[in-house]
């Protein structure tokens, strides 16, 4: 029972606490760059958290049971890109022959995952860390989602922000990375939520 | 005919850049691996030296086999007494740490230094945690009121100095 | 290809200031936002990108008759892999501190956009020498609005710069301006001073380019008014010179 | 199983995983777009912001625009 607690604790933590965008950095370019349109942000934010949890699922095996006995743990970055770019490429490859539906949402977005921060920092660091399966696998459900929330809800900001008069030198990126900033604020508030945790 | 001759070229340069990468990652390795074992054994004699003062030496090293690692145990000559340490390793949802836990000759819990810290939270368990220990004057004591918090940073430094304790308890015993 | 007298230059300063790939095609944002935390930090986070944006320019440009068309961005991902893990086993061995201060971010190189995004876009066209220079200058531009972020938060947030963590083999040092500690806002040194510091520092770019775009307009305009002036001055002498005959 | 054989296990892993990255990567080219999708130009509404010219639909986007600019003439 405790090892359900603490796998439902470690999401909450790596989706709110420790966000993946607004506290650990990884992520920033889609995050600033695709989040103009609800909708669009959505499509984005769904095919990251898909193509994350399936990496951490393939990468961190690879790294305990191959690379680790063979002595060659170093090798760890150039498996884990190979391993996420022929990901992104089977999925895009079966979206474009089965379902023309979702190539029409998500289709724009797959080549631009492969160059996804967040995907290949969260697969880092889950090895970096030297975490468990659990949870490695909890930091990765709970980084795509954390990612999926911010950046859908950053969107919807943004919307409003297009029709804010903000001063000439501000409009665009600048006043977005402010807004970003105040809900970095924001998030940090969270920070002590499990410190404190009695178990 | 020309279709197959460019898949052989695409073969072969492809096969020529992954050697090519192949032995550029294996010279380099080759170069660096014992600088990085060099750091690792710098770590740990700078852990030894904190706990049990600047002129301890270490005698030799026994590895320990249990369900969870493989990790070695210290034996230290420091001020004419024979004392141990032992490195034990741990993670939690946060991440992986390991401590170098340090007891006398009496099995007495002597002092803590951190040798690998990549929590996510990292500075704030140290801050708690260890540092009070390692301050606090009374090393026993200290470690009680750490081991009662309940949260999962003091859980986490509760069970590896059990482990230490036990591991070199098991070793008097045997001596 | 005749070779124009200024292109080198022109090819270095252009990732400076021109196209700098921070900030004015703001790329690379992910490490440049963690890493900015401290003075040194940023320093070495430019050097090891350097290091990886002059290898793979050059290895890219030198075989890049070599690689077809169409897989071009899976051999490049695979060099750029390999540069990276060359560079992250040297910072581990020999700048310890570095490798942990910097953390995933070396790792993190690989799927930065500015790398890929020269080689396609830059080395596999031109010859080693360009590539070479175009690296260089992309290198050091982006290494210095690392600075540039850096400065600004490592002052606000903690009053001072402290040198020596990093890189060990300076003697510890720390500048910080006396007095300057009380009044050191923490924020900048949390996540959201970095959002707030890349922020203003994009806005002050995109004010100046505006001034220089309404410079050039106003010029183009008092142009335009001369030109006009001049030709009416010339049909008012023609007409006098018909007057006379 | 002594450590050379993991480590031909690792090569011979890291080998399939370059390959079926570079397998994916042709296929995913050559497959045709879906019926519906042929008319999927990167429209500015969704790739307005994004500024990663390394991504394949930026390149179509120039080459849509070029060729925009060509008719205009």
């Amino acid at each position: 029972m405790s090892t359900f607690i603490s796998f439902i604790l470690a999401i909450i933590s790596s989706m709110l606490i420790d966000n993946v965008v607004l506290s650990r950095f990884y992520g920033i370019c889609p995050f600033l760059g695709v989040s103009r349109k609800v909708k669009s942000s959505l499509g984005m934010g769904i095919a990251v958290v898909f193509v994350i949890i399936l990496a951490t699922c393939i990468c961190w095996p690879i790294y305990t049971y191959v690379l680790v006995p063979a002595g060659i743990p170093f090798m760890d970055t150039v498996a884990y890109i190979l391993v996420i770019a022929s990901l992104v490429q089977l999925v895009g490859l079966f979206i474009k022959k089965y379902s023309p539906a979702l190539y029409k949402t998500l289709g724009i977005y797959l080549p631009l995952i492969t160059t996804n921060c967040a995907v290949l920092g969260v697969v880092q660091g889950n090895t970096d860390q030297g975490l468990t399966f659990l949870n490695a696998l909890a930091n990765g459900v709970g980084t795509s989602l954390g990612f999926l929330v911010v950046i859908v809800v950053f969107s919807c900001i943004r919307v409003r922000l297009e029709s804010a008069n903000t001063p000439k030198a501000f409009k665009g990126l600048p006043i977005a990375l402010i807004t970003a900033a105040i809900m970095a604020i924001a998030f940090m508030g969270l920070q002590g939520l499990f410190s404190g945790i009695k178990l | 005919m020309a279709n197959t001759k460019r898949y052989v070229i695409t073969a072969i340069t492809l096969g020529i850049i992954g050697a090519a990468s192949a032995a550029i990652i294996g010279v380099t390795n080759l170069v660096t691996r014992e600088q990085i074992k060099q750091n690792e054994q710098n770590k740990i004699n700078d852990g030894i030296a904190e706990i049990f003062g600047q002129n301890s030496t270490i005698l030799n090293t026994q590895s320990i086999e249990n369900e969870k690692y493989t990790n070695t145990v210290y034996f230290v000559k420091a001020d004419e007494k024979n004392q141990y340490a032992f490195r034990a390793d741990g993670s939690n949802m946060y991440g992986k740490i390991s401590l170098l836990v340090g007891f006398n000759e009496l099995n007495q819990f002597k002092g803590i230094s951190v040798i690998v810290n990549e929590q996510t939270y990292a500075s704030t368990l140290v801050n708690e945690y260890i540092d009070p220990m390692k301050k606090a004057d009374n090393k026993d004591e200290a470690l009680e009121d750490v081991s009662c918090g309940a949260t999962y940073g003091a859980k986490l430094i509760r069970d590896l100095v059990n482990d230490a304790r036990s591991v070199v308890m098991k070793i008097n015993a045997k001596e | 290809m005749k070779r124009e007298k200024g292109q080198t230059k022109k090819n270095f300063l252009k990732g400076i200031i021109q196209e700098n790939p921070l900030l004015v095609s703001i790329l690379g944002t992910c490490p440049a936002l963690a890493t900015t935390k401290s003075l040194e930090a940023a320093i070495g986070m430019g050097i090891l990108f350097t290091i990886v944006l002059l290898c793979s320019n050059v290895l890219i440009s030198l075989l890049r008759k070599l690689i077809p068309d169409e897989i071009r961005t899976p051999a490049y991902i695979v060099i750029i892999a390999t540069f990276v893990t060359m560079v992250k086993m040297f910072t581990n061995a020999f700048l310890p501190e570095l490798y942990s201060t910097l953390g995933v971010f070396i790792s993190l190189i690989v799927v930065n956009c500015i790398v890929l995004g020269r080689a396609e876009a830059y080395a596999s066209k031109n010859g080693v020498f360009d590539s070479f220079i175009d690296a260089l200058g992309m290198g050091v531009g982006y290494t210095l609005s690392l600075c540039l972020l850096a400065f600004f938060r490592e002052l606000l947030g903690t009053g001072g710069f402290t040198f020596g963590q990093i890189f060990t083999f300076i003697p510890l040092t720390k500048l910080i301006i006396p007095g300057a500690e009380k009044f050191a806002i923490s924020l900048f040194q949390t996540p959201a001073g970095a959002f707030i510091v890349f922020g203003i520092v994009l806005a002050v770019v995109a004010f100046i380019k505006n001034r220089k775009a309404e410079l050039k307009a106003f010029e183009a305009k008092q142009a335009k008014l001369k030109a006009a002036e001049e030709a009416k001055a010339k049909l008012a002498a023609q007409q006098a010179q018909g007057g006379q005959q | 199983m002594s450590q050379t054989e993991y480590l031909i296990i690792a090569i011979v892993i890291l080998v399939i995983l370059a390959v079926t990255f570079i397998v994916s990567f042709v296929l995913y080219q050559r497959t045709p777009k879906p019926k519906g999708c042929e008319d999927l130009k990167p429209s500015d509404e969704k790739c307005a912001g994004c500024t990663n010219d390394a991504c394949a639909f930026y390149k179509e986007k120039d080459s849509v625009e070029s060729i925009e600019k060509k008719e205009e003439k």
